[in-house]
């Protein structure tokens, strides 16, 4: 098992966001997070890169618990998360950015290959290299941002809303994209409830409502589940 | 905190003080100190209303305070206005100064308004200095060295008489003081309170951040303009030095110990900073020395100063009762 | 008359170059942690009174080259332990620049009345860096300005350089530019609000040493000199380097030229003038944005 | 309550300080001299004086059968508020005896100390001190100016610049003063005199204190050529520049560096580089040779005491509080201060260098017990070339036209 959160507790500020979670990703999975906004979603991917101060509980990848890790520390050792809101460096252009992707020290030596990949997967991107990160477009700089996300060469992502706000063409394309990469081997938790097709990727699937996981199983399961159908998947 | 225990506290503090001329109305050094305290509390609440509430990063207060004190004097001495009334004109001329400088500058996200007011501030040394200082009737560097006191009914308030003085600025402090539990405690008071936590939250709610704001600021400057014009009729003299970097820090320090944005905490501030002042006189330059250093300590032990204390103090009492209960 | 023109226009570049290295310390601090310094002019000061203890008791071998040698990592050690002692535990509080512009009040406060108490209040003057004047035609410059001059200047293109074309450099702009953006890539954030912290001290502080050589080492001096940065950030655009570098030199040149055509004592008036009407229309300053 | 407790504590607190006040079984001498800030070098020099006067009685046994106690306070730079503060902390709360209170900002100080009749002596016999005490004679009657008025130093410095041996190569002055009283003053007489024999005041500069870049001046003073350059600021690091980059290309001109010559920075740090600047002194004692055996004996003492020339100011303060001692001692009691001020109104004190009284307006007129010195730089000290009353040349010390001077 890769990735295996158990009991965590996160909080922010006062208020106590996740409590007693605790979920499993295998290798090569791609895992599927669904719940309300404000839920906690969002923060489970944060404590799990170290952004979050306020958690107890584990969190152990590739078998060590990494609760403690600074989040320099857990990026060096692969998990790479992709911002909702792009969180890309607004007066640097597309080149820069991607460079300072590849900014921990696991990631150096793979820089200039990895630049080709992302190149390759994001055409639009090569064209772009000098434009600032600012003026792109949202679309753009999602794409940029998930980019350099990549160039951390972390074999697991956790990806936040990546297609919140984009027009329907466009999501298409990022569910291609998180398709493509997952054939990588890449391992992918990611937050994200307006693309089936996404959806349709998953090998699991959890549900956090009130910072409780309430649901976790595989997409049949859910689709047996007439609450979830309607409220998450649309159908 | 609610407006019944401000006003609690409040009536504590200046009720001792208050009474305190009785026993030492004759020495004048303490009549001095006490004076001090009760100008210097209302200024600071002034700055804490406009920083710790209203959340403008202003660091206006000092200039606002000298702007007060030279108008009256200016006023009195040129133009030979009746102190009493000159102390009121101090007071309305600073709002208005108030309310242009925060014009421009309360749209201003936090730093860029302590840019603008600070480089006021800045400004006005070498103006009252200058030519269009000296024009005005500022006295230039040399300042004004014979501002007439305040006389009511033929009593004279001043440094040489000091008990009516302070029995004068007390009054006028508690009237203030009133006030600005008012503004707290009024729409306006949860307005900032709003504000503070987030503008578009406030905006959500139907608050006009800047509208709210100009208000604040308006009245703050009224206020400290007020008492900057009382201060110069009673020390009777006056000059730019009054804008130095000390007044600044000390007021600062106020605040610090008294805990910003926890109003009546920057009075107790006031009392504390003022009477540490005037003990650790005679330490000479190790007096600032010790003040810097206690500033630097309580920002990092004690982030809400003393208030914060009492409430970390009352909060283990009644939880210490809670468990007799259980 | 042309000579004086020239003559002018050297001075007030001697001044700009000078402001430059004093002003951009601050820019990048402010720039990168967004915490106003108020104790930056008695870093200042530190500097001169290292360089005074070094040159005129100890009176060490090697003289200005040990004094800069040893001068820059004391500085950075000075700054980076500041930042992480005084300024870091605030960030967690959400009115933390509010309290860090109080907290390095006091600061600046203890270090300017520390040092009176330790040095004494009376100035101490430092041996000159060269000696002796270089005339060119009419023009005649003091070899101390023309070090001062060639050392700020190369001190900001290094600066310049280290900023934009190495990995550390990129590294404080990120954070600078989205500190949380700079987490997700795995920049230590915290590390590099210190060093820049440290880096600006090294600035300010080698400025010190250069002026101070020049007029004094004054335990005062520090307020004059923090305005003077905090204007000429202000008047730039908070945190933007390149705003401020021109600044200074405008900043500079005005000093010069109102000095000479109008007086001396209209300097500070004019000067703040300019700043006062600039924010009032550009309030993020020259260069700085929003 | 809590908070009820801790303000009953701080009653308790300010109480005590009240109480403080009182206890005298040493007479306190008050020094409210600027310590910190851009005058704290001037602080020193004053300071050195009581302090060697006080030394000095103390060791004979002290005042009538009592020790002096020195107490201090910190004038800062002078605003008017903190002088106020100063008088009220020694004279009320400290109840001190007599204060010696250094140059003390214009006015303010004659106002602060003249609400009590505790004798003060002030270092600021600048035309608006004059005013506020000419207010009121009778209640400022305990304020002792310890110079003559800035006009009468302005006239002095003026009759010595014509005095020199030395002809002037044109008619051209340049005034460089400060833009409070005293170099105000000094600025406005000294332009007076000169354009009445004729002269042309080609540049008449005010400066703010702090300023160390001199290069629009200089630039100008280079397109005038001036015979003569008078420079009044009362601090030390203007001066120094000013000379530093004067001399950086110097014209044919004359320094006069006025009362900057005196804080001991100034010659300190320029040394020889200095050498032919002149300078003044009110109420100074000329060296390096003083005029009397006593002086020169005090002269001797001093350096051995503190380990460096002469800080001029010292003169004058130790002058004016032996003065003051002896006062005290006629009148039986340190804090009869009606005695103690008549006496010093009326009997003329024996200093070292002859007697010494306060005359109009409690100034310290230029007398030869506190004679007005003028200095010129030589091998880096200060060497007096004349002294005022009467511009008389001093001993045979010889005017020696500056090197830079072709």
């Amino acid at each position: 098992m890769m990735l295996s959160i158990e009991n965590l507790n996160a909080y922010y500020g006062q208020a106590h966001v996740l409590k007693d979670v605790s979920i499993n990703v295998n290798k090569g999975e791609v895992v599927v997070m669904l719940g309300p906004n404000g839920h906690g979603k969002s923060t489970l991917l944060k404590s799990l890169c170290g952004m979050v101060d306020k958690k107890q509980g584990k969190i152990s990848y590739k078998d060590q618990d990494i609760i403690k890790f600074s989040s320099e520390k857990i990026v060096n050792l692969g998990i790479t998360y992709i911002a909702e809101n792009r969180e890309l460096f607004p007066y640097m252009s597309v080149m820069e950015n991607l460079k300072l992707g590849a900014y921990s020290k696991n990631a150096r030596k793979y820089e200039k290959e990895n630049l080709e990949k992302v190149f390759t997967l994001f055409p639009r991107l090569a064209q772009r290299k000098k434009q600032y990160a600012s003026t792109m477009s949202g679309g753009e700089a999602k794409m940029l941002a998930i980019a350099r996300g990549l160039m951390s060469n972390a074999d697991f992502l956790a990806i936040d809303e990546p297609a919140l706000g984009l027009q329907p063409n466009l999501r298409l394309e990022v569910a291609r994209i998180i398709k493509e990469i997952n054939n990588q081997g890449k391992t992918i938790l990611v937050v994200e409830q307006n693309i089936p097709q996404i959806t349709d990727l998953a090998d699991k699937l959890y549900v956090l409502e009130e910072g409780h996981i309430t649901f976790e199983g595989n997409k049949d399961d859910a689709l047996s589940n007439d609450h979830l159908k309607e409220i998450f998947l649309g159908m | 905190m609610q407006a019944k225990s401000m006003i609690k506290i409040l009536a504590v503090i200046y009720g001792i003080i208050g009474i305190l001329p009785i026993f030492v109305s004759d020495s004048s050094i303490m009549m001095r100190i006490l004076t001090m305290i009760l100008i210097w509390s209302v200024v600071a609440s002034c700055w804490d209303l406009i920083m710790g509430y209203a959340g403008i990063f202003s660091f206006g207060q000092v200039a606002f305070y000298v702007i007060g004190a030279y108008s009256s004097a200016i006023l009195s001495v040129s133009l030979n206005v009746p102190p009493v009334v000159a102390v009121l004109m101090a007071g309305i001329i600073t709002a208005i100064i108030g309310v242009l400088v925060g014009l421009p500058c309360l749209k201003l996200a936090g730093p860029y308004i302590a840019l603008v007011t600070f480089a006021f501030q800045l400004a006005l040394e070498p103006f009252l200095k200058g030519p269009l200082g000296k024009a005005i009737g500022s006295g230039g560097s040399r300042g004004i060295i014979s501002v007439p006191p305040i006389e009511i009914f033929g009593i004279s308030f001043s440094s040489s008489n000091l008990v009516p003085f302070f029995y004068l600025t007390l009054i006028m402090t508690l009237v203030c003081s009133v006030i600005i539990v008012v503004i707290l405690k009024s729409h306006w008071g949860t307005a900032f309170l709003a504000l503070k936590d987030s503008e578009d939250f406030a905006a959500s709610l139907g608050v006009s951040a800047f509208k709210y704001k100009l208000l604040v600021f308006g009245v703050t400057s009224f206020i400290t303009g007020l008492f900057g014009a009382l201060y110069v009729h009673y020390v009777g003299i006056l000059s730019t030095r009054m804008l130095s970097m000390e007044v600044f820090t000390v007021l600062l320090i106020m605040i610090v110990v008294g805990g910003i944005g926890q109003y009546p905490g920057v009075v107790l501030g006031a009392v504390v900073t003022v009477t540490m002042n005037e003990l650790l006189r005679p330490m000479g330059i190790y007096r600032l020395l010790i003040m810097g250093g206690m500033v630097v300590i309580i920002v990092l032990l004690l982030p809400d100063g003393v208030t914060g204390l009492f409430k970390k103090l009352s909060f283990f009492r009644s939880a210490g009762k809670r468990e007799q209960v259980q | 008359m042309l000579i004086e023109i020239l003559d002018v226009i050297i001075s007030g570049l001697l001044n700009g170059s000078v402001y430059a290295l004093m002003a951009i310390g601050l820019a990048l601090v402010y720039g990168v942690t967004k915490a106003f310094n108020f104790a930056y002019g008695s870093f200042y000061t530190m500097g001169g009174y290292f360089a005074w203890v070094f040159l005129v008791p100890l009176n060490l071998p090697g003289g200005y080259y040990t004094v800069f040698l040893t001068a820059i990592p004391f500085l950075f050690v000075v700054g980076f332990f500041l930042e992480k002692l005084l300024v870091a535990p605030l960030r967690k509080r959400s009115d933390w620049q509010m309290k860090a512009m109080m907290l390095t009040l006091g600061l600046s406060l203890f270090l300017d009345i520390g040092y009176i108490a330790m040095f004494g209040p009376r100035l101490k003057s430092l041996p000159d860096i060269v000696e002796g004047t270089l005339d060119i035609g009419p023009l005649v410059f003091m070899k101390q300005d023309l070090v001062i001059f060639i050392l700020s200047i190369s001190g900001l293109l290094c600066f310049a350089w280290i900023l934009n074309n190495t990995r550390v450099g990129m590294a404080v702009q990120a954070v600078a530019q989205n500190p949380i953006g700079a987490q997700i890539v795995g920049i230590p954030k915290d590390r590099v609000f210190a060093a820049t912290f440290a880096i600006s001290t090294i600035m300010v502080g080698i400025g010190g040493i250069l002026l101070s050589q020049k007029n004094f080492v004054n335990p005062q001096a520090s307020t004059g000199i923090m305005i003077k940065a905090w204007v000429i950030t202000a008047f730039g655009g908070m945190g933007s380097i390149k705003g401020s570098l021109y600044a200074a030199l405008i900043i500079g040149m005005l000093e010069a030229f109102v000095g000479y055509y109008l007086g001396m004592i209209h300097i500070d008036i004019a000067v703040l003038t300019l700043l006062l009407i600039t924010l009032a229309f550009r309030p993020q300053g020259l260069m700085g944005r929003e | 309550m809590k908070k009820i407790g801790l303000m009953s504590l701080i009653v308790a607190t300010l109480m005590v300080m009240g109480s403080w006040a009182i206890a005298a079984d040493t007479i306190k001498v008050g020094c409210a001299f600027s310590l910190t800030g851009d005058y704290a070098g001037s602080g020193d020099n004053y300071f050195k004086g009581v302090e060697m006067a006080v030394e000095e009685l103390n060791a004979a046994g002290g005042l009538l059968g009592k020790q002096l106690e020195i107490v201090m306070f910190d004038n800062q730079d002078f605003a008017p508020e903190v002088v106020m503060q100063g008088a009220d902390y020694l004279m009320d709360q400290k109840k001190v005896a007599v204060v010696v209170a250094g140059w003390a900002g214009a006015g303010a100080d004659v106002r602060a100390y003249g609400k009590y009749d505790v004798p003060a002596f002030l270092d600021d016999g600048s035309q608006a001190s004059v005013d506020v005490y000419k207010e009121d004679p009778e209640k400022y009657r305990n304020a002792y100016f310890m110079t003559p008025v800035a006009a009468a130093q302005g006239s002095s410095v003026f009759n010595v610049l014509q005095a020199l041996p030395y002809d002037y190569p044109n008619k051209k002055v340049v005034l460089i003063n400060t833009d409070d009283a005293w170099g105000g003053e000094i600025g406005a007489v000294m332009a007076k005199r000169f354009k009445e024999i004729g002269w042309e005041v080609a540049l008449h500069e005010i400066v703010p204190y702090g300023t160390n870049e001199w290069g629009p001046i200089l630039t100008k003073v280079r397109r005038i050529k001036p015979a003569v350059i008078h420079f009044e600021i009362a601090a030390s690091q203007e001066p120094i520049t000013f000379v530093r980059q004067f001399l950086k290309r110097p014209t044919n001109t004359i320094i006069s560096l006025g009362w900057s010559i005196t804080p001991l920075e100034v010659v300190g740090t320029l040394g020889k580089k200095a050498d032919g600047v002149m300078g003044d002194m009110p109420a100074g004692m000329p060296v390096p040779q003083a005029p009397t055996v006593e002086a020169q004996a005090w002269l001797d003492k001093y350096k051995k005491r503190y380990k460096h020339d002469l800080g001029v100011g010292s003169f004058v303060t130790y002058t004016s509080f032996m003065a003051w001692a002896e006062a005290a001692k006629a009148s039986g009691d340190a804090y009869d201060f009606k005695a103690v001020n008549k006496h010093l109104k009326t009997v003329a004190y024996k200093g070292l260098m002859g007697d010494i009284s306060w005359g109009e307006n409690n100034t310290l007129h230029p007398q030869p017990g506190a004679p007005m010195t003028h200095y010129q730089v030589q091998n880096g000290e200060l060497v007096t070339l004349f002294t005022d009353p009467a511009v008389t040349p001093y001993k045979d010390n010889k005017f020696i036209k500056p090197r830079w001077i072709k």
